[in-house]
């Protein structure tokens, strides 16, 4: 991730290690993270796999817009996301978020809000392959399917 | 007539067929353009449940099309 | 950490991979994580460094306690804590809580509730020096100093 | 008169000047000895201030010493 970016799409597996060095800060006394994983099941059904898809240009805008505005809200030292995009496996990390904040209550609150507000925002849509070989994109509206990690 | 761009992402792509066309409108807004694909693609998806966007951004569904640009039909979105 | 405990001190650095895989669970689509990190300041002091102290036979058996509350009370997979003794300099890694869930709402609230009563409740004791040259153990009370990461 | 061991951590054993020590008490209660502690070693820290463990777990102040156990006065933690 170039360093001025502070949420991106990645097609290949999401490396921790450097997106977590960024969120170095001598002020920083509390670090939150959050890791979504691809789950076994969904809604009862089993579930093999999965793709993402996304609307990349907007879903980069609307990440950093986001990012952005935990940054701007909370009192933060850092804040950082990474989407995975293509096929992944059960097990997988779909999604980070890392924030770093002097005080812990901040951290965990603009964690939590980053992740909310990106699953809620940012044009990425989920196709689930299932145990029985059938597979449907989720689009999560009224009473079906809105619960995600 | 306006001649522009559509992009079709999840199941819209699933059902037009094609992630994105070139199409001629008439259509006085953003939400007539969605009907009138909608007619021809069959969309499950009421457009009250989409959001729309014009060249990366969120748009207006009372917004004109503007001829030139790329437009896109966003589902609900289940990412994270 | 031996596989049945789920809290342990450490006196030498906390490797987090070890932890972190600890965790995966074919079920488990939340990851939550706090890090401690030793601030540069407090209270409007320079921090150079601390010692953490712990009575060690009574932190392990609290902090076990306090994790092992929090996998009965919310809808967890696993959930584990390292706290680290000895010296520390600034920046380095004080304590590591993750929890792993189904979603993310039960991640994030038990992982913010073992920080929170790990702080509250295992007798572990910090030690700050300060660019002056002086030090002195907090002992959070009444009006003072009660505010950590 | 019981013969226990007492530990000290932080700010008490920096005060104390030791870490633990044999006491011959014949105070009533833990609360008795560590008021008789504290005037001999001048602790700052009042009692309601502290919690009290006998044997690696949390006691109450009104628990009697026991002869061979082992108390520690606990000072406010500040891990994390």
């Amino acid at each position: 991730m170039d360093a001025a970016r502070r949420f991106r799409l990645s097609a290949g597996p999401i490396e921790i290690a450097p997106l977590h060095a960024r969120l170095r800060h001598p002020a920083a006394g509390a670090c939150a993270t959050f890791e979504g994983w691809v789950r076994d099941h969904h809604d009862g059904r089993a579930v093999r796999g999965l793709r993402y898809e996304a609307y990349a240009a907007l879903a980069e805008a609307e990440g950093e817009r986001i990012v952005a505005a935990a940054l701007a809200r909370f009192d933060l030292k850092a804040a950082l996301c990474v989407h995975r995009v293509g096929d992944l496996a059960v097990g997988d990390l779909a999604v980070w978020v890392g924030v770093a904040s002097a005080h812990r209550g901040a951290a965990f609150e603009a964690c939590r809000a980053i992740i909310d507000e990106i699953k809620r925002d940012v044009p990425i849509w989920k196709r689930e392959r299932y145990a029985e070989g059938d597979a449907g994109w989720l689009h999560p509206g009224e009473g079906e399917g809105g619960r995600g990690a | 007539m306006s001649r522009l761009t559509v992009l079709y992402f999840a199941s819209l792509r699933d059902a037009a067929g094609l992630a994105e066309e070139t199409v001629d409108t008439d259509a006085a807004d953003l939400a007539g353009l969605y009907e009138a694909l909608r007619a021809r693609h069959g969309f499950a998806l009421p457009r009250k449940r989409l959001r729309v966007a014009v060249d990366g951004a969120f748009a207006c569904w009372g917004d004109a099309p503007r001829a030139g640009s790329e437009v896109a039909f966003i589902p609900p979105v289940s990412g994270g």
